[in-house]
C-alpha cells in the first residue's frame, strides 16, 4: 500500500506536463487575448488524429508526420477562426464548443478514421527512442520506471513552450494581444488589426493543443475518440483559473497541483463503496473550481490588481 | 514630416456623410472641410452627433451614405485600423485607456508599422525589431515628459485621475506621428493649467511637425482662443463652417446652439 | 474579465422584444417546417414523415423546456450555466427519492419541480448573487458554473448510484395515432410539454412579471432604470429557471424509461443550441429552438445514417451562429 | 446497499490482519486484486456491477480457500477508469501502487491497451478486459492479457449460427441488424454480416444508434421496416432499456424474432428492460458442458449480495477473479509474474475438471500442484498463447418469463 510508488507519480508527472501544454494554448486566447476558446479538445483531436492517420495511413515517418499535423491543427484553428471570431464573446465559445463535438463525432464515425475502432500502432518510432532513452536512464540509475523518457520529454517541451510565450508576451507583439484583451475598439482606433490577432492567438492555441495530443498519444498509445471529451477542456479551464488568470507560469503550477489531487485522491480510504469513493473524487474538484473561482478569482500566480482594473 | 500637399486641397473632406440609427438620424448630409494644418473646433448642443461623426470619420462607424475623403483617397468604409494606419487617429469621448498595463506599455501602442508586431519579424530581424522598440520608447519618455505623466510611467493605466487618463490617451495618439488628429472633448476633466499646456502642445505639433487637428469643444473660451476654424453642427447637421469671430456673430448659430439658451455664451 | 470582452457582451441594446414583432418570426417559422415536411414526404413518404415529426416533438418537449431556463439565465445574468443540465437530473432523481416515500410518479414529480426551483433560487443566493455584485467576468461565472455541474452531478451519483434506473412507468402501451404510433407515456409527456411551452411563453407575455423577466433578459440595466426590482426579478428568474429544468428532467425520464445520472450533462448541448438558435435571451425563442433541433434530429434520420444524429444538433449551432446570429427571435448585438 | 458496507468494512480489516497474520502462518498468501472499474464519465452504468461481480468472487474464493484448508487470503482495491484512456493508466498505476498483483478491467478497448502498453506488460501484472474487440491482439501483450469473453469474430458465427438455427437456412433471408456505436457493437457487426451474406442471407442496416441519444424510435422504426425474418441488437443493458421499449411501440416488432449476443445475457432480465422487448428472444453467451449449475450458483450468490441488479458480462468478470485465484493458489504466491504462469495450468484441457460448484476442490488441487482444467460461469477458458479463449463452445438461450433458459449448445469454430 505505497502511495509514494514512482510509477504512479512518473505518470501523473507526465499527465500534468500533457495538461500543461494544453493549458498554455487556453491561457494565450483566455488571459492575454480574452478569447473563450471551449474548443481546445477539438484541436487536439484534430492534430492528434492527423499524426497518427499520416503514420499509420499514409506511412510518414513520425518526425514529418507530427509538424504537418500541427500546420493541419493551425488550419483548422485559422478556419473556425475565419468563421466565427467577429462572433460575440460567449456566442464564440459555443461555436467552438460545438466544433470540438463535431470534429469528435466525425472521427467516431468516419470509416476514414478508423471509426470507433481508433488507430494504433503510430507511436513504433517512439517506443525505439523511448527504449534506447530508458537503457541510456538506467545507465544513469534512473532505468527504474519505464515511462521517465516521456516524463523528461513532455517538462522539456512544457518549459520550452512557456519560455516561448512568455518571450512572445514581452514583445510588442504579446503588448498587442493583451491590448486587445483590454479593449479591442481601442486597439482598433491605434491601427493594429485585431482580427489578425485574434486568429494567430487561436492558431497558436491549436498548436500547442497538438503538442498536448502528441503527448496525450504516446502516453495511451492508441487514439479514440473519447479520449479528447469537452471535459478535457473544462479540467483544462480548472488548471487555469487554479494557476492564475494571465500567468503563464501559473499554468504550470495549476496543472501539477490539479492532477496531483484528482489522482492523488485516489489514495482516499474510506469506509465507502468504490462508487461512491469516485464521486466524491469529483465533488472534490468541482468544490476547489467553485471557491477559487468566487474567493481568488486570480488564482495562486495571477495579478489580483490586474483583475479588479479589468473587472 | 510635413505630407505632400496639393495646393488648396484640404486633408480632410466630408460630403453629405448620413447615418441612421433605428429611427434616429444621427447626421444628416453633413458636409465639411479640414485645411492641412488647421486646428478646427468641432461645437454643437449634445445629441448635435458630433462624436458620430467622428465614429464615422475614423471608421469606427460605417456611414449609410456619404464619403469621407481623407488626403484625396476615401476612407469611409475602411475598417478603423486601416484608417489609423493612414495617418487618422481618434481619442474616445469616454477615455479608453488599457486599465490593466503600465502607462508605457499603453503609449508605445501607439507606435505604427512596429516590426515587433509581426511574429514573422520577431522572429528574423530580431535587429529591426530592438531598433523600433528604443525609437518608440524614446519617443514615449518624451511625450510622457511633455504630459507631466512621466513620473507615472510604470505604474497601471487604471490607477491614473480621470484627467491623466485623458492627458494619456492623448499622447498615446501622438505617438503615431498622426497627421490628423480627432479630439473627443481632450479638456473634460483636465484642470486648466494642464490644459493650457496640452493645447500649446497642440500648436507646438501644428508648427513643428504640420499636424492637423480636428476636437470637439464645449468651452467656448477655448474655441475662440485656440480653433483657427469652427463646424457648427445641429440635429445630426452642419449648419455653419467658418473662422471663429464669424461663427459668434451667425444667427443660424445663435439660433441652433447660443441662442436656443437665451443668453450670449 | 476583459474590458473588452465586457464591452463586446454589454447589455444588448437590441430592439426590446414586443409581442407583435415576435408572432410573425413565429408563423414564418411555423411555415418553414411544415413546408420542409411536405417537400420531405414527396421524397421518404408521408407516413415516414410524419412518425418522424411525432418522434420529433416528443424531445422538442424537453428541450425546449429545458432550454428556457437557460436562454433566461444566459440573457439576463451573462452566466453559460454549464450546471443546467444536472438541475435536469436533480429533477429527475428528487422524483425518484420522493416516489420511493411512497409518492406516486406524477405528484412525486411535482414536489420534485417545487424543491428543484427553490434549490436553484438557494444556488442563486448563495453563489450567483455574490459574484453578481463582486461583479465578476464572464469567465469566472463560467468556472464556477463547471464546478456547480460536477458537484451536482457527483452528489446525485454519490447517492444514487451510477447504475441505470428504471423510471417505472409504462413505456410500452402506445397509441395508434392512424397510420402513426406513439407511447402512451411519450403522448403524456407531448401533451404536457406542449401544454407547459404554451404556459410559459402566455405568462411571459401576459403577465406582469413575464414582462419584466422578458425586459430584464433583453437589457438588464435599462430594466433597472425603469424601476423594476431587478432582485425580485432575477430570484423569480432562477424559480422558473430551476422548476422548468426539473420539469424537462422528469418528461425526459419518463419520456426514455431509465436513466443514469450522466444524462443531464449529456443532453445540456443540446439546449444550447435549441437556446442559442432559438435567440439568446428570448424564452419563446428557447421554445422554437427546442422544436427545430427536435424536429430536425428526428428528420436527419430519414436521410442520414442514425450515427450522425448527435451532429446534426451541432451543425445546425454553428450554420445558424454565422447565418443568423441573433437567432430566430433574438434581440440584442451578436457581432463583437 | 448496507450489506456491502459491513462487508467491506469486514475486508478491510482482513487485509489489515492478512498482513500480520502471513508472519504467523507457514505459507499464508495473501493476494490483492485490483479493480478498474468505470465508476464516472461516459460508461459509469457499467460500474456498480462489475465491482459487485469481482467482491462476491472474492468472498466466495475466500469461503471455499477456508473451507477446502487452503491458506489464501484474498482483498480487492479499486480505482476509477472514468471511461478515458489516459485516467484507466493513471488508475492501474495506482491499484499496482496499492499492492495489485492482477487487474480486472478496464470495459472498453482503448483502454485496456493503454493500461497494458503504460504499464501491465512492462510489470507482468496479468490484465482481465471485458473489452472484446480485436484490436486488442495487435500488440505484444507477452502472455499477460487473458479475457474470459469470446472474440467478435467467434461469436459472430455463434450469433449466425443461432439465427440459423431457429429460420432455418439463411439463403435469401433478410436479418435486420442495429448495433450502439462503439468498439463492441462495430466489431459483432462486422462479423456478423460478413457470416450471414456468406451464406447467402440478406442484411438490412446495420443501423447505429448513438448512446448518448435520448430517443430511438426512429432507429427502431428502420430495424423492422421491410419486415425482416429475423433482427439482432447489439447493445448494452442501458441503452437496451430504451432501445427495447422504442422497438415494442413500432408496433411491427416481434422480440421472438430477437437474437441477441452475451452482453444482453442475463440468468433474470433487470427491472428497467420491459419484458415485452426479449420475451422469447434467443441468443448467444459463451458456454461450458456446467454451464447450468455455474449459472444457478453465480445467480444465487448475485441475488445473496444484494445491492444492483446484472448488467453486462459480470459473469466474466467473476470467472476473471476466480482464474487469478486459482492461479494464485498454483503458484503459491501473490507475486503477479508467478501469477501470469500459472494461469494455463488452472485452464488446461484435458487436466481434471473443476467448476464454481466445486471451487473448494479446485483450490486444494491447484495448491497442491497438479494442474487443473477450471469452467468458468460464462464458459470453459482454454486460453490460446495470446490470451484469448480458444474454445468456441457456445450456450444458445431462450427468453421465458424474464428467466433466461439455455436450450442448445453449439461449437461455433465449426
Amino acid at each position: 500500500m505505497s502511495f509514494f510508488d514512482l510509477d504512479f507519480w512518473v505518470g501523473v508527472g507526465i499527465v500534468a506536463g500533457i495538461y500543461g501544454i494544453f493549458t498554455l494554448g487556453l491561457q494565450l486566447n483566455v488571459g492575454f487575448t480574452g478569447l473563450i476558446n471551449l474548443g481546445q479538445a477539438g484541436f487536439m483531436c484534430v492534430g492528434a488524429y492527423a499524426m497518427g492517420m499520416l503514420v499509420v495511413d499514409a506511412g510518414w515517418p513520425l518526425g514529418l508526420a507530427f509538424p504537418a499535423a500541427i500546420v493541419i491543427a493551425v488550419a483548422a484553428g485559422a478556419l473556425v477562426g475565419l468563421a466565427s471570431l467577429r462572433l460575440r464573446a460567449d456566442y464564440f465559445g459555443i461555436v467552438t464548443i460545438a466544433f470540438s463535438e463535431i470534429v469528435r463525432y466525425v472521427f467516431q464515425n468516419a470509416a476514414f478514421a478508423g471509426g470507433n475502432q481508433g488507430i494504433i500502432g503510430y507511436d513504433a518510432e517512439w517506443r525505439a527512442f523511448q527504449s534506447w532513452a530508458s537503457e541510456r536512464l538506467a545507465a544513469i540509475g534512473l532505468g527504474e520506471a519505464a515511462e521517465v523518457p516521456l516524463l523528461v520529454a513532455v517538462w522539456a517541451t512544457l518549459l520550452l513552450c512557456l519560455a516561448a510565450l512568455r518571450a512572445l508576451q514581452l514583445s510588442p507583439w504579446g503588448r498587442v494581444l493583451k491590448a486587445i484583451r483590454e479593449d479591442e475598439d481601442a486597439a482598433a482606433a491605434l491601427g493594429k488589426n485585431v482580427f489578425a490577432f485574434k486568429l494567430q492567438s487561436l492558431g497558436i492555441a491549436a498548436a500547442l493543443a497538438t503538442i498536448a495530443g502528441f503527448f496525450l498519444a504516446m502516453n495511451v498509445t492508441y487514439l479514440y475518440p473519447s479520449e479528447f471529451d469537452p471535459s478535457f477542456t473544462f479540467f483544462g479551464y480548472a488548471v487555469l483559473i487554479l494557476g492564475g488568470f494571465a500567468s503563464y507560469g501559473g499554468v504550470v503550477v495549476g496543472a501539477v497541483l490539479l492532477c496531483a489531487l484528482t489522482e492523488g485522491l485516489r489514495f482516499l480510504d474510506l469506509p465507502l463503496s468504490a462508487g461512491q469513493a469516485g464521486s466524491l473524487r469529483f465533488i472534490i474538484v468541482g468544490l476547489i473550481l467553485i471557491c477559487l473561482s468566487m474567493f481568488r478569482p486570480q488564482g495562486l500566480l495571477g495579478s489580483k490588481a490586474e483583475m479588479q482594473l479589468r473587472a | 514630416m510635413t505630407a505632400t500637399r496639393k495646393a488648396g486641397e484640404p486633408i480632410l473632406a466630408v460630403s453629405d456623410v448620413t447615418k441612421r440609427f433605428g429611427g434616429l438620424l444621427a447626421v444628416d448630409r453633413a458636409t465639411f472641410a479640414v485645411a492641412h494644418g488647421s486646428i478646427t473646433a468641432l461645437i454643437g448642443p449634445n445629441g448635435a452627433g458630433k462624436t458620430t461623426l467622428l465614429d464615422l470619420v475614423s471608421g469606427y462607424d460605417r456611414p449609410d451614405f456619404g464619403a469621407v475623403r481623407f488626403e484625396g483617397r476615401r476612407v469611409d468604409g475602411l475598417a478603423s485600423y486601416r484608417v489609423a494606419r493612414r495617418g487618422v487617429v481618434r481619442t474616445f469621448q469616454l477615455t479608453r485607456v488599457f486599465a490593466a498595463m503600465s502607462v508605457r506599455d499603453n503609449m508605445m501602442l501607439g507606435a505604427q508599422r512596429h516590426p515587433g508586431e509581426g511574429l514573422h519579424r520577431l522572429a528574423f530581424s530580431r535587429a529591426a525589431v530592438r531598433r523600433a522598440e528604443a525609437a518608440a520608447r524614446e519617443r514615449a519618455e518624451r511625450l510622457l515628459r511633455a504630459f507631466a505623466l512621466d513620473a507615472k510611467a510604470s505604474e497601471y493605466a487604471g490607477a491614473l485621475s480621470g484627467g491623466q487618463r485623458k492627458l494619456l490617451e492623448f499622447a498615446r495618439a501622438l505617438m503615431a506621428k498622426p497627421r490628423l488628429v480627432l479630439l473627443d472633448e481632450p479638456m473634460a476633466g483636465v484642470n486648466r493649467a494642464l490644459g493650457a499646456k496640452l493645447l500649446d502642445e497642440v500648436e507646438r505639433l501644428r508648427r513643428e511637425e504640420g499636424m492637423t487637428f480636428l476636437f470637439i469643444e464645449h468651452d467656448m473660451d477655448i474655441v475662440m482662443q485656440r480653433a483657427d476654424r469652427v463646424v457648427v453642427m445641429a440635429e445630426g447637421q452642419v449648419v455653419a463652417e467658418g473662422p471663429p469671430e464669424f461663427i459668434r456673430r451667425d444667427q443660424r448659430v445663435i439660433d441652433a446652439y447660443l441662442g436656443r439658451r437665451g443668453n450670449a455664451a | 474579465m476583459t474590458r473588452g470582452l465586457e464591452a463586446a457582451s454589454g447589455a444588448p441594446p437590441g430592439a426590446p422584444e414586443r409581442r407583435f414583432e415576435s408572432i410573425p418570426a413565429a408563423a414564418r417559422l411555423a411555415a418553414v417546417l411544415i413546408a420542409a415536411a411536405i417537400l420531405m414526404s414527396f421524397a421518404r413518404g408521408p407516413i415516414a414523415v410524419g412518425q418522424t415529426t411525432l418522434n420529433g416533438l416528443v424531445s422538442a418537449g424537453y428541450l425546449a423546456l429545458g432550454a428556457v431556463g437557460l436562454t433566461l439565465v444566459f440573457g439576463t445574468l451573462r452566466i453559460i450555466n454549464f450546471a443546467h443540465g444536472d438541475l435536469l437530473t436533480l429533477g429527475a432523481y428528487l422524483t425518484f427519492g420522493i416516489s420511493a416515500l411512497g409518492l406516486p410518479f406524477w405528484p412525486a414529480a411535482a414536489v420534485a419541480v417545487a424543491l428543484t426551483a427553490v434549490i436553484a433560487y438557494a444556488l442563486d443566493f448563495i453563489i450567483w448573487e455574490p459574484m453578481r455584485r463582486a461583479r465578476t467576468s464572464t469567465l469566472q461565472l463560467f468556472l464556477v458554473a463547471i464546478g456547480l455541474a460536477i458537484v451536482i452531478r457527483y452528489t446525485i451519483q454519490f447517492f444514487a448510484g451510477s447504475q441505470v434506473r428504471g423510471v417505472g412507468q409504462d413505456v410500452l402501451t402506445s397509441v395508434n395515432l392512424g397510420p402513426f404510433h406513439l407511447g402512451a407515456l411519450q403522448a403524456l409527456v407531448l401533451v404536457v410539454g406542449v401544454v407547459a411551452i404554451a404556459a410559459v411563453g402566455l405568462a411571459l407575455a401576459f403577465t406582469r412579471l413575464g414582462k419584466q423577466i422578458r425586459a430584464l433578459s433583453d437589457n438588464m440595466a435599462l430594466a433597472e432604470v425603469c424601476g423594476i426590482d431587478t432582485r425580485r426579478a432575477v430570484r423569480l428568474i432562477w424559480l422558473i429557471a430551476g422548476g422548468l429544468a426539473a420539469l424537462a428532467g422528469v418528461l425526459y425520464a419518463a419520456a426514455v424509461g431509465s436513466v443514469n445520472p450522466n444524462f443531464g450533462f449529456f443532453i445540456l448541448l443540446g439546449l444550447f443550441t435549441a437556446a442559442v438558435l432559438g435567440g439568446i435571451g428570448s424564452a419563446y425563442g428557447a421554445l422554437a429552438g427546442g422544436v427545430v433541433i427536435g424536429l430536425a434530429q428526428e428528420w436527419s434520420t430519414l436521410f442520414f445514417n442514425t450515427r450522425w444524429k448527435p451532429v446534426v444538433g451541432f451543425a445546425i449551432l454553428i450554420v445558424m451562429l454565422l447565418v443568423m446570429p441573433r437567432g430566430i427571435f433574438g434581440g440584442g448585438r451578436a457581432r463583437s | 446497499m448496507i450489506g456491502r458496507r459491513s462487508l467491506l468494512t469486514a475486508m478491510m480489516a482482513a487485509a489489515l490482519l492478512g498482513g500480520l497474520s502471513s508472519a504467523r502462518a507457514t505459507d499464508q498468501v495473501s493476494l490483492t486484486i485490483g479493480k478498474l472499474l468505470e465508476l464516472t464519465g461516459p460508461l459509469s452504468e457499467t460500474g456498480p456491477s462489475q465491482d459487485k461481480a469481482v467482491s462476491i468472487a472474492i468472498d466466495y474464493a475466500n469461503q471455499s480457500a477456508a473451507a477446502a484448508g487452503v491458506p489464501l487470503k484474498i482483498t480487492a482495491v479499486s480505482a476509477d477508469a472514468q471511461g478515458d484512456p489516459q485516467a484507466a493508466l493513471s488508475a492501474a498505476r495506482a491499484l499496482v501502487a496499492k499492492g495489485a498483483s492482477a487487474i480486472v478491467g478496464p470495459s472498453i478497448t482503448p483502454e485496456s491497451i493503454a493500461v497494458a502498453n503504460g504499464l501491465t506488460i512492462q510489470k507482468k501484472v496479468t490484465l482481465w478486459p471485458t473489452g472484446t474487440a480485436m484490436r486488442l491482439r495487435t500488440i505484444k501483450d507477452e502472455g499477460t492479457i487473458f479475457r474470459t469473453v469470446p472474440p467478435d469474430s467467434l461469436q459472430a458465427y455463434a450469433l449466425a449460427a443461432a439465427l440459423t438455427d431457429k429460420m432455418g437456412d439463411p439463403k435469401d433471408k433478410l436479418l435486420s441488424i442495429a448495433y450502439r456505436n462503439e468498439p463492441y457493437g462495430e466489431g459483432l457487426a462486422k462479423g456478423l454480416v460478413a457470416a450471414w451474406t456468406a451464406k447467402g442471407g440478406k442484411v438490412q442496416g446495420p443501423v447505429v444508434f448513438d448512446p448518448g441519444q435520448a430517443t430511438f424510435d426512429s432507429e427502431a422504426q428502420q430495424v423492422v421496416d421491410n419486415n425482416p425474418d429475423a433482427y439482432v441488437v447489439i447493445d448494452y443493458p442501458d441503452t437496451f432499456a430504451k432501445f427495447g421499449a422504442s422497438l415494442v411501440r413500432t408496433g411491427k416488432y416481434d422480440a421472438s424474432k430477437l437474437v441477441v449476443p452475451d452482453a444482453l445475457a442475463f440468468s433474470t432480465v433487470p427491472s428497467n428492460i420491459p419484458p415485452q422487448a426479449l420475451e422469447g428472444a434467443r441468443g448467444t453467451r459463451g458456454g461450458s458442458d456446467m454451464s447450468t449449475e455455474a449459472y444457478k450458483l453465480f445467480d444465487q450468490l448475485w441475488t445473496k449480495a444484494g445491492g444492483v441488479e446484472h448488467f453486462a458480462l459480470d459473469a466474466n468478470s467473476f470467472d476473471s477473479t476466480t482464474l487469478v485465484v486459482l492461479a494464485a493458489a498454483a503458484a503459491h504466491s501473490a507475486d503477479a509474474g508467478a501469477i501470469a504462469a500459472k494461469i494455463h495450468d488452472v485452464t488446461r484441457s484435458g487436466a481434471p475438471k473443476f467448476g464454481p460448484t466445486t471451487l473448494g476442490e479446485a483450490l486444494k488441487a491447484a495448491w497442491s500442484g497438479e494442474p487443473i482444467d477450471y469452467v468458468g460461469v460464462a464458459g470453459a477458458f482454454e486460453f490460446a498463447a495470446n490470451g484469448d479463449p480458444t474454445i468456441s463452445r457456445f450456450d444458445i438461450y431462450e427468453y421465458k418469463g424474464g428467466k433466461l433458459d439455455v436450450i442448445k449448445q453449439i461449437d461455433a469454430s465449426k
